[in-house]
Protein backbone atom coordinates (compact mmCIF):
# COMPACT_ATOMS: atom_id res chain seq x y z
CA UNK A 1 0.00 0.00 0.00
CA UNK A 2 1.06 3.58 -0.92
CA UNK A 3 0.11 6.73 -0.06
CA UNK A 4 1.48 10.08 -0.38
CA UNK A 5 0.30 13.18 2.20
CA UNK A 6 1.21 16.53 3.37
CA UNK A 7 0.02 14.97 7.48
CA UNK A 8 2.73 13.73 9.29
CA UNK A 9 1.92 10.00 10.42
CA UNK A 10 2.46 7.44 13.46
CA UNK A 11 5.31 5.09 12.71
CA UNK A 12 3.37 3.15 15.71
CA UNK A 13 0.24 2.72 14.33
CA UNK A 14 0.88 2.23 11.00
CA UNK A 15 3.39 -0.64 11.86
CA UNK A 16 0.47 -2.00 14.42
CA UNK A 17 -2.04 -2.05 11.34
CA UNK A 18 0.54 -4.07 8.86
CA UNK A 19 0.62 -7.21 11.02
CA UNK A 20 -2.54 -6.90 13.47
CA UNK A 21 -4.54 -10.32 13.83
CA UNK A 22 -2.01 -11.91 11.41
CA UNK A 23 -0.18 -14.94 12.92
CA UNK A 24 1.94 -15.80 9.55
CA UNK A 25 4.47 -12.82 9.99
CA UNK A 26 8.05 -13.83 11.42
CA UNK A 27 9.20 -9.78 10.88
CA UNK A 28 8.56 -6.40 9.88
CA UNK A 29 11.71 -3.96 8.93
CA UNK A 30 10.85 -0.61 8.48
CA UNK A 31 13.29 2.64 7.59
CA UNK A 32 11.88 6.54 8.99
CA UNK A 33 13.22 8.91 7.24
CA UNK A 34 13.56 12.61 8.85
CA UNK A 35 14.81 15.84 7.82
CA UNK A 36 18.36 16.64 9.29
CA UNK A 37 19.35 19.97 10.64
CA UNK A 38 22.61 19.90 8.19
CA UNK A 39 22.80 18.87 5.11
CA UNK A 40 25.13 19.60 2.52
CA UNK A 41 27.25 21.46 4.78
CA UNK A 42 24.46 23.98 5.71
CA UNK A 43 22.30 24.56 8.53
CA UNK A 44 18.69 24.41 7.02
CA UNK A 45 15.78 25.97 8.57
CA UNK A 46 13.45 23.67 7.17
CA UNK A 47 12.47 22.30 3.35
CA UNK A 48 9.45 22.16 0.96
CA UNK A 49 9.21 18.56 -1.23
CA UNK A 50 7.68 19.29 -4.22
CA UNK A 51 6.56 16.41 -6.08
CA UNK A 52 4.15 15.26 -8.87
CA UNK A 53 0.81 14.25 -8.12
CA UNK A 54 -0.56 11.20 -10.05
CA UNK A 55 2.91 10.28 -11.67
CA UNK A 56 4.49 9.96 -7.93
CA UNK A 57 1.86 7.64 -7.05
CA UNK A 58 1.97 5.70 -10.30
CA UNK A 59 6.02 5.31 -9.57
CA UNK A 60 5.40 4.10 -6.01
CA UNK A 61 3.13 1.52 -6.67
CA UNK A 62 5.33 0.15 -9.43
CA UNK A 63 8.32 0.03 -7.05
CA UNK A 64 5.97 -1.99 -4.36
CA UNK A 65 4.96 -4.12 -6.91
CA UNK A 66 8.59 -4.61 -7.94
CA UNK A 67 9.50 -5.91 -4.72
CA UNK A 68 6.44 -7.77 -4.50
CA UNK A 69 7.63 -9.05 -7.82
CA UNK A 70 11.12 -10.35 -6.35
CA UNK A 71 10.38 -11.04 -2.38
CA UNK A 72 7.20 -12.98 -1.32
CA UNK A 73 6.20 -10.14 0.91
CA UNK A 74 3.14 -10.35 3.48
CA UNK A 75 2.68 -6.84 3.46
CA UNK A 76 3.93 -3.68 1.74
CA UNK A 77 3.35 -0.08 3.22
CA UNK A 78 5.26 2.98 1.67
CA UNK A 79 4.31 6.48 3.36
CA UNK A 80 5.88 9.79 1.67
CA UNK A 81 5.05 13.35 2.29
CA UNK A 82 4.99 16.58 0.53
CA UNK A 83 5.07 20.37 1.30
CA UNK A 84 6.77 22.36 4.46
CA UNK A 85 8.92 20.09 6.89
CA UNK A 86 11.33 21.79 9.89
CA UNK A 87 14.38 19.85 11.22
CA UNK A 88 13.34 16.65 12.67
CA UNK A 89 10.17 15.93 10.98
CA UNK A 90 9.44 12.78 9.12
CA UNK A 91 9.43 12.55 5.68
CA UNK A 92 8.87 8.82 4.55
CA UNK A 93 8.44 5.43 6.20
CA UNK A 94 8.84 2.56 4.39
CA UNK A 95 8.01 -1.47 6.09
CA UNK A 96 7.77 -4.60 4.58
CA UNK A 97 6.98 -7.48 6.47
CA UNK A 98 7.83 -11.17 5.95
CA UNK A 99 7.53 -15.09 6.61
CA UNK A 100 11.54 -14.51 7.06
CA UNK A 101 13.87 -11.64 8.09
CA UNK A 102 16.28 -11.66 5.02
CA UNK A 103 13.06 -11.20 2.39
CA UNK A 104 12.14 -8.12 5.12
CA UNK A 105 15.38 -6.83 5.13
CA UNK A 106 16.11 -6.85 1.40
CA UNK A 107 13.18 -5.74 0.08
CA UNK A 108 12.69 -2.59 2.68
CA UNK A 109 16.12 -1.51 1.17
CA UNK A 110 15.67 -2.10 -2.25
CA UNK A 111 12.02 -0.13 -1.48
CA UNK A 112 14.13 2.75 -0.09
CA UNK A 113 17.07 2.78 -2.68
CA UNK A 114 14.87 2.92 -5.62
CA UNK A 115 12.06 5.44 -4.27
CA UNK A 116 15.00 7.86 -4.13
CA UNK A 117 16.31 7.35 -7.49
CA UNK A 118 12.63 7.13 -9.37
CA UNK A 119 9.72 8.54 -7.15
CA UNK A 120 9.45 11.85 -8.56
CA UNK A 121 9.82 14.65 -5.33
CA UNK A 122 12.23 17.25 -5.08
CA UNK A 123 13.45 19.11 -2.21
CA UNK A 124 13.91 22.79 -2.02
CA UNK A 125 15.79 23.78 1.49
CA UNK A 126 16.03 27.10 3.32
CA UNK A 127 19.44 27.62 4.25
CA UNK A 128 20.68 31.80 5.50
CA UNK A 129 22.06 31.94 2.14
CA UNK A 130 18.34 31.34 0.89
CA UNK A 131 16.77 28.49 -0.91
CA UNK A 132 18.14 25.85 -2.55
CA UNK A 133 17.44 22.62 -4.29
CA UNK A 134 18.88 19.75 -3.77
CA UNK A 135 21.52 17.91 -5.93
CA UNK A 136 20.95 14.00 -6.95
CA UNK A 137 23.66 12.12 -5.16
CA UNK A 138 25.72 9.58 -7.05
CA UNK A 139 25.94 7.44 -3.89
CA UNK A 140 22.32 7.20 -4.50
CA UNK A 141 22.11 6.17 -7.98
CA UNK A 142 24.57 3.73 -6.64
CA UNK A 143 22.70 1.89 -4.14
CA UNK A 144 19.77 1.66 -6.76
CA UNK A 145 21.87 0.10 -9.15
CA UNK A 146 22.83 -2.89 -6.54
CA UNK A 147 19.30 -3.87 -7.27
CA UNK A 148 19.42 -3.70 -11.16
CA UNK A 149 19.40 -7.29 -12.45
CA UNK A 150 21.82 -8.70 -14.35
CA UNK B 1 0.59 19.55 -25.98
CA UNK B 2 0.65 19.52 -22.09
CA UNK B 3 3.72 20.35 -20.41
CA UNK B 4 4.30 19.94 -16.76
CA UNK B 5 7.81 21.19 -15.34
CA UNK B 6 8.68 20.82 -12.11
CA UNK B 7 11.29 21.99 -9.31
CA UNK B 8 14.26 24.42 -10.49
CA UNK B 9 13.40 23.48 -14.18
CA UNK B 10 9.83 25.31 -13.05
CA UNK B 11 11.43 28.12 -11.79
CA UNK B 12 14.09 28.55 -14.70
CA UNK B 13 11.28 28.63 -17.00
CA UNK B 14 8.56 30.80 -15.15
CA UNK B 15 5.42 28.65 -15.40
CA UNK B 16 4.82 25.05 -14.12
CA UNK B 17 2.19 24.22 -16.92
CA UNK B 18 1.36 25.01 -20.22
CA UNK B 19 -0.28 23.99 -23.31
CA UNK B 20 1.53 24.12 -26.45
CA UNK B 21 0.36 23.66 -30.27
CA UNK B 22 3.75 22.05 -31.80
CA UNK B 23 4.48 22.12 -35.35
CA UNK B 24 3.58 18.59 -37.17
CA UNK B 25 7.38 18.16 -37.81
CA UNK B 26 8.45 17.42 -33.81
CA UNK B 27 7.91 13.61 -33.60
CA UNK B 28 9.85 12.69 -30.47
CA UNK B 29 11.23 14.10 -27.42
CA UNK B 30 14.37 15.09 -28.55
CA UNK B 31 12.98 17.10 -31.33
CA UNK B 32 10.86 18.68 -28.79
CA UNK B 33 13.54 19.57 -25.82
CA UNK B 34 15.50 21.36 -28.72
CA UNK B 35 12.18 23.03 -29.73
CA UNK B 36 11.75 24.24 -26.61
CA UNK B 37 15.36 25.68 -26.43
CA UNK B 38 14.72 27.50 -29.38
CA UNK B 39 11.71 29.31 -27.75
CA UNK B 40 13.72 32.35 -26.03
CA UNK B 41 16.60 31.81 -23.16
CA UNK B 42 14.63 30.98 -20.05
CA UNK B 43 13.78 27.35 -21.98
CA UNK B 44 17.49 27.57 -23.21
CA UNK B 45 18.48 27.91 -19.33
CA UNK B 46 16.55 25.56 -18.05
CA UNK B 47 17.27 23.00 -20.75
CA UNK B 48 20.27 23.16 -21.57
CA UNK B 49 22.46 20.55 -20.02
CA UNK B 50 20.31 17.49 -21.22
CA UNK B 51 22.09 15.38 -18.54
CA UNK B 52 20.32 17.08 -15.84
CA UNK B 53 16.65 16.92 -17.62
CA UNK B 54 14.34 13.83 -17.12
CA UNK B 55 11.14 13.22 -18.99
CA UNK B 56 8.26 11.53 -18.27
CA UNK B 57 5.27 10.78 -20.66
CA UNK B 58 1.70 10.45 -19.55
CA UNK B 59 3.71 9.58 -15.80
CA UNK B 60 5.99 7.02 -17.11
CA UNK B 61 9.93 7.81 -17.75
CA UNK B 62 10.94 7.67 -20.95
CA UNK B 63 14.06 8.16 -23.19
CA UNK B 64 15.08 11.16 -25.66
CA UNK B 65 13.99 9.27 -28.96
CA UNK B 66 10.15 8.30 -27.30
CA UNK B 67 7.65 8.98 -29.83
CA UNK B 68 5.12 11.80 -28.77
CA UNK B 69 1.45 11.46 -29.69
CA UNK B 70 -1.37 13.89 -29.99
CA UNK B 71 -2.63 14.21 -26.30
CA UNK B 72 0.18 13.19 -24.63
CA UNK B 73 1.33 15.04 -20.71
CA UNK B 74 5.09 15.56 -20.81
CA UNK B 75 7.28 16.88 -17.76
CA UNK B 76 10.20 17.42 -18.08
CA UNK B 77 12.11 17.69 -14.29
CA UNK B 78 15.86 17.31 -12.83
CA UNK B 79 16.57 13.81 -11.21
CA UNK B 80 14.43 13.22 -8.27
CA UNK B 81 15.89 13.75 -4.78
CA UNK B 82 12.63 12.30 -2.46
CA UNK B 83 13.18 9.74 0.13
CA UNK C 1 20.06 0.89 25.14
CA UNK C 2 18.90 -2.97 25.91
CA UNK C 3 16.66 -4.63 27.83
CA UNK C 4 15.10 -8.05 28.44
CA UNK C 5 11.95 -8.46 29.81
CA UNK C 6 8.54 -9.85 30.03
CA UNK C 7 5.99 -7.94 29.12
CA UNK C 8 4.93 -6.44 25.63
CA UNK C 9 6.57 -3.19 23.92
CA UNK C 10 5.12 -0.60 21.50
CA UNK C 11 7.47 0.05 18.81
CA UNK C 12 5.75 3.08 17.89
CA UNK C 13 6.62 4.80 21.67
CA UNK C 14 10.06 3.25 21.52
CA UNK C 15 11.11 4.73 18.05
CA UNK C 16 9.58 8.21 18.61
CA UNK C 17 11.55 7.91 21.79
CA UNK C 18 14.55 7.11 19.75
CA UNK C 19 14.31 10.94 18.00
CA UNK C 20 12.40 12.95 19.81
CA UNK C 21 13.55 16.18 20.14
CA UNK C 22 17.24 15.49 17.65
CA UNK C 23 17.31 17.24 14.12
CA UNK C 24 21.09 15.39 13.38
CA UNK C 25 19.19 11.18 12.38
CA UNK C 26 18.70 11.33 8.89
CA UNK C 27 17.31 7.75 9.20
CA UNK C 28 15.82 4.75 11.42
CA UNK C 29 15.55 1.34 10.60
CA UNK C 30 13.66 -1.32 12.78
CA UNK C 31 12.96 -4.73 13.01
CA UNK C 32 10.21 -6.35 15.12
CA UNK C 33 10.52 -10.41 15.01
CA UNK C 34 6.99 -12.01 15.51
CA UNK C 35 5.86 -15.14 16.81
CA UNK C 36 5.07 -17.60 13.92
CA UNK C 37 1.77 -19.78 13.81
CA UNK C 38 3.02 -22.25 11.54
CA UNK C 39 7.35 -22.93 12.43
CA UNK C 40 8.99 -26.07 11.08
CA UNK C 41 6.35 -27.47 9.29
CA UNK C 42 3.83 -27.75 12.52
CA UNK C 43 1.27 -25.76 13.78
CA UNK C 44 2.48 -24.03 17.39
CA UNK C 45 -0.11 -23.01 19.93
CA UNK C 46 2.60 -20.36 21.50
CA UNK C 47 6.04 -20.83 22.72
CA UNK C 48 7.85 -20.21 26.15
CA UNK C 49 11.59 -18.33 25.51
CA UNK C 50 14.00 -18.97 27.95
CA UNK C 51 16.86 -16.80 28.80
CA UNK C 52 19.81 -16.59 31.05
CA UNK C 53 19.39 -13.46 33.53
CA UNK C 54 22.70 -11.57 33.80
CA UNK C 55 24.29 -13.28 30.51
CA UNK C 56 21.55 -12.02 27.92
CA UNK C 57 21.95 -8.69 29.16
CA UNK C 58 26.00 -8.61 28.99
CA UNK C 59 25.70 -10.23 25.30
CA UNK C 60 23.30 -7.98 24.11
CA UNK C 61 25.20 -5.02 25.65
CA UNK C 62 28.04 -6.43 24.04
CA UNK C 63 26.38 -6.94 20.50
CA UNK C 64 25.08 -3.04 20.74
CA UNK C 65 29.19 -2.08 21.55
CA UNK C 66 30.15 -3.94 17.88
CA UNK C 67 27.86 -2.41 16.08
CA UNK C 68 28.67 1.10 17.51
CA UNK C 69 32.82 0.45 16.69
CA UNK C 70 31.19 -0.90 13.16
CA UNK C 71 29.23 2.00 12.37
CA UNK C 72 28.42 5.91 13.12
CA UNK C 73 25.13 5.45 14.86
CA UNK C 74 23.16 8.10 16.59
CA UNK C 75 21.19 5.68 18.93
CA UNK C 76 20.71 1.84 19.11
CA UNK C 77 18.06 -0.09 20.72
CA UNK C 78 17.19 -3.90 21.74
CA UNK C 79 14.25 -5.06 23.39
CA UNK C 80 14.06 -8.77 23.29
CA UNK C 81 11.07 -10.48 25.45
CA UNK C 82 11.40 -14.04 27.48
CA UNK C 83 8.44 -15.55 29.29
CA UNK C 84 5.41 -17.41 27.40
CA UNK C 85 4.27 -16.21 24.02
CA UNK C 86 1.41 -16.34 21.53
CA UNK C 87 1.28 -16.65 17.62
CA UNK C 88 1.69 -12.69 16.53
CA UNK C 89 2.98 -11.75 19.53
CA UNK C 90 6.00 -9.54 19.40
CA UNK C 91 9.59 -11.01 20.31
CA UNK C 92 11.62 -8.61 19.55
CA UNK C 93 12.87 -4.70 18.58
CA UNK C 94 15.96 -3.88 17.27
CA UNK C 95 16.07 -0.74 15.83
CA UNK C 96 19.33 1.64 14.92
CA UNK C 97 19.61 5.74 14.13
CA UNK C 98 22.02 7.38 12.15
CA UNK C 99 22.69 10.26 9.93
CA UNK C 100 22.75 7.90 6.90
CA UNK C 101 20.60 5.44 6.21
CA UNK C 102 23.45 2.48 4.74
CA UNK C 103 24.68 3.10 8.45
CA UNK C 104 21.54 2.55 9.92
CA UNK C 105 20.52 -0.44 7.77
CA UNK C 106 24.08 -2.32 7.88
CA UNK C 107 23.40 -1.97 11.73
CA UNK C 108 20.38 -2.91 12.23
CA UNK C 109 20.92 -6.24 10.66
CA UNK C 110 24.13 -7.06 11.82
CA UNK C 111 22.64 -6.45 15.55
CA UNK C 112 19.27 -9.21 14.49
CA UNK C 113 22.05 -11.85 12.87
CA UNK C 114 24.41 -11.60 15.89
CA UNK C 115 21.87 -11.55 18.39
CA UNK C 116 20.04 -14.82 16.99
CA UNK C 117 23.65 -16.54 17.35
CA UNK C 118 25.05 -14.84 20.61
CA UNK C 119 22.64 -13.81 22.94
CA UNK C 120 21.32 -17.04 25.39
CA UNK C 121 17.73 -17.80 24.53
CA UNK C 122 16.15 -21.00 23.46
CA UNK C 123 12.47 -21.22 22.30
CA UNK C 124 10.26 -23.92 23.69
CA UNK C 125 7.28 -24.66 20.99
CA UNK C 126 3.92 -25.82 21.96
CA UNK C 127 2.82 -28.28 19.07
CA UNK C 128 -0.15 -30.85 18.89
CA UNK C 129 2.73 -33.76 19.09
CA UNK C 130 4.01 -31.86 22.27
CA UNK C 131 6.93 -28.97 23.42
CA UNK C 132 9.66 -29.07 21.04
CA UNK C 133 12.53 -27.11 21.41
CA UNK C 134 13.86 -25.12 18.67
CA UNK C 135 16.97 -26.36 16.68
CA UNK C 136 19.73 -23.45 15.78
CA UNK C 137 19.58 -23.24 12.30
CA UNK C 138 22.11 -22.80 9.81
CA UNK C 139 20.90 -20.10 7.46
CA UNK C 140 21.33 -18.28 11.16
CA UNK C 141 25.39 -19.33 11.38
CA UNK C 142 26.02 -18.01 7.87
CA UNK C 143 23.73 -14.39 8.61
CA UNK C 144 25.93 -14.56 11.26
CA UNK C 145 29.42 -15.16 9.33
CA UNK C 146 28.19 -12.10 6.89
CA UNK C 147 29.69 -9.77 9.54
CA UNK C 148 32.85 -11.90 10.17
CA UNK C 149 35.12 -9.14 9.85
CA UNK C 150 38.33 -11.20 7.78
CA UNK D 1 31.84 -25.02 41.63
CA UNK D 2 28.29 -23.51 40.70
CA UNK D 3 27.06 -25.16 37.14
CA UNK D 4 24.22 -24.18 35.33
CA UNK D 5 22.37 -25.27 32.58
CA UNK D 6 19.47 -24.33 30.12
CA UNK D 7 16.93 -25.64 27.63
CA UNK D 8 17.04 -29.06 26.80
CA UNK D 9 20.34 -29.10 28.83
CA UNK D 10 18.67 -28.74 31.79
CA UNK D 11 15.76 -30.69 31.01
CA UNK D 12 18.05 -33.62 30.20
CA UNK D 13 20.40 -33.46 33.09
CA UNK D 14 17.21 -32.64 35.83
CA UNK D 15 18.40 -29.57 37.34
CA UNK D 16 18.48 -26.25 36.88
CA UNK D 17 21.28 -25.10 38.92
CA UNK D 18 24.07 -27.04 40.80
CA UNK D 19 27.08 -26.70 43.65
CA UNK D 20 29.39 -29.24 42.64
CA UNK D 21 33.32 -29.67 44.68
CA UNK D 22 35.12 -31.01 41.20
CA UNK D 23 38.24 -32.72 42.18
CA UNK D 24 41.23 -30.82 41.82
CA UNK D 25 42.91 -32.54 38.39
CA UNK D 26 39.75 -31.03 37.08
CA UNK D 27 41.49 -27.87 34.88
CA UNK D 28 39.73 -26.99 31.67
CA UNK D 29 36.30 -26.86 30.42
CA UNK D 30 37.25 -29.61 28.59
CA UNK D 31 37.99 -32.05 31.40
CA UNK D 32 34.38 -30.80 33.40
CA UNK D 33 32.37 -31.92 30.33
CA UNK D 34 34.13 -35.57 30.32
CA UNK D 35 33.53 -35.62 34.35
CA UNK D 36 30.31 -34.78 34.36
CA UNK D 37 29.52 -37.45 31.43
CA UNK D 38 30.79 -40.08 34.05
CA UNK D 39 28.34 -39.01 36.82
CA UNK D 40 25.40 -40.70 35.31
CA UNK D 41 23.20 -41.59 31.88
CA UNK D 42 21.38 -38.33 32.26
CA UNK D 43 24.84 -36.10 32.20
CA UNK D 44 25.98 -38.68 29.37
CA UNK D 45 22.87 -38.31 27.40
CA UNK D 46 22.69 -34.32 27.67
CA UNK D 47 26.15 -33.85 27.16
CA UNK D 48 26.92 -36.94 24.67
CA UNK D 49 27.21 -34.53 21.90
CA UNK D 50 29.58 -31.90 22.53
CA UNK D 51 28.81 -29.90 19.24
CA UNK D 52 25.48 -29.36 20.74
CA UNK D 53 27.19 -27.65 24.40
CA UNK D 54 28.22 -24.39 24.40
CA UNK D 55 29.86 -22.82 26.96
CA UNK D 56 30.01 -19.89 29.29
CA UNK D 57 32.39 -19.24 32.38
CA UNK D 58 31.55 -16.17 34.08
CA UNK D 59 28.86 -15.11 31.37
CA UNK D 60 31.23 -14.96 28.68
CA UNK D 61 30.97 -17.37 25.81
CA UNK D 62 34.50 -20.04 26.31
CA UNK D 63 35.89 -22.51 24.09
CA UNK D 64 36.73 -26.30 24.98
CA UNK D 65 39.87 -25.33 26.52
CA UNK D 66 39.31 -22.72 28.69
CA UNK D 67 40.61 -22.88 32.34
CA UNK D 68 38.88 -22.84 34.73
CA UNK D 69 39.32 -20.99 38.14
CA UNK D 70 38.09 -21.59 41.81
CA UNK D 71 34.41 -19.77 42.21
CA UNK D 72 33.65 -19.90 38.45
CA UNK D 73 30.09 -19.44 37.38
CA UNK D 74 29.64 -22.38 34.29
CA UNK D 75 27.03 -22.53 31.91
CA UNK D 76 26.33 -25.40 29.85
CA UNK D 77 23.71 -25.04 27.18
CA UNK D 78 22.50 -25.49 23.68
CA UNK D 79 22.91 -23.32 20.54
CA UNK D 80 20.95 -20.15 21.19
CA UNK D 81 17.42 -19.62 19.06
CA UNK D 82 16.51 -16.25 20.30
CA UNK D 83 15.33 -13.14 17.98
Amino acid sequence: MIRVQREDFDPGSELDALTRGRTDIGGVTSFVGLVREMAGGATIAGMTLEHYPGMTEQQLEAIEAEARRRWPLDAVLIIHRFGELKPGDRIVLVATAASHRDAAFDACRFLIDWLKTKAPFWKLEETAAGPRWVDAKDSDDQAAARWTRK
Amino acid sequence: MKLLYFAWLRQKIGVAEENLDLPAEIATVAQLVDWLKARGPRYADALGNTKLVRVAVNREYVGYDHRLKPGDEVALFPPVTGG
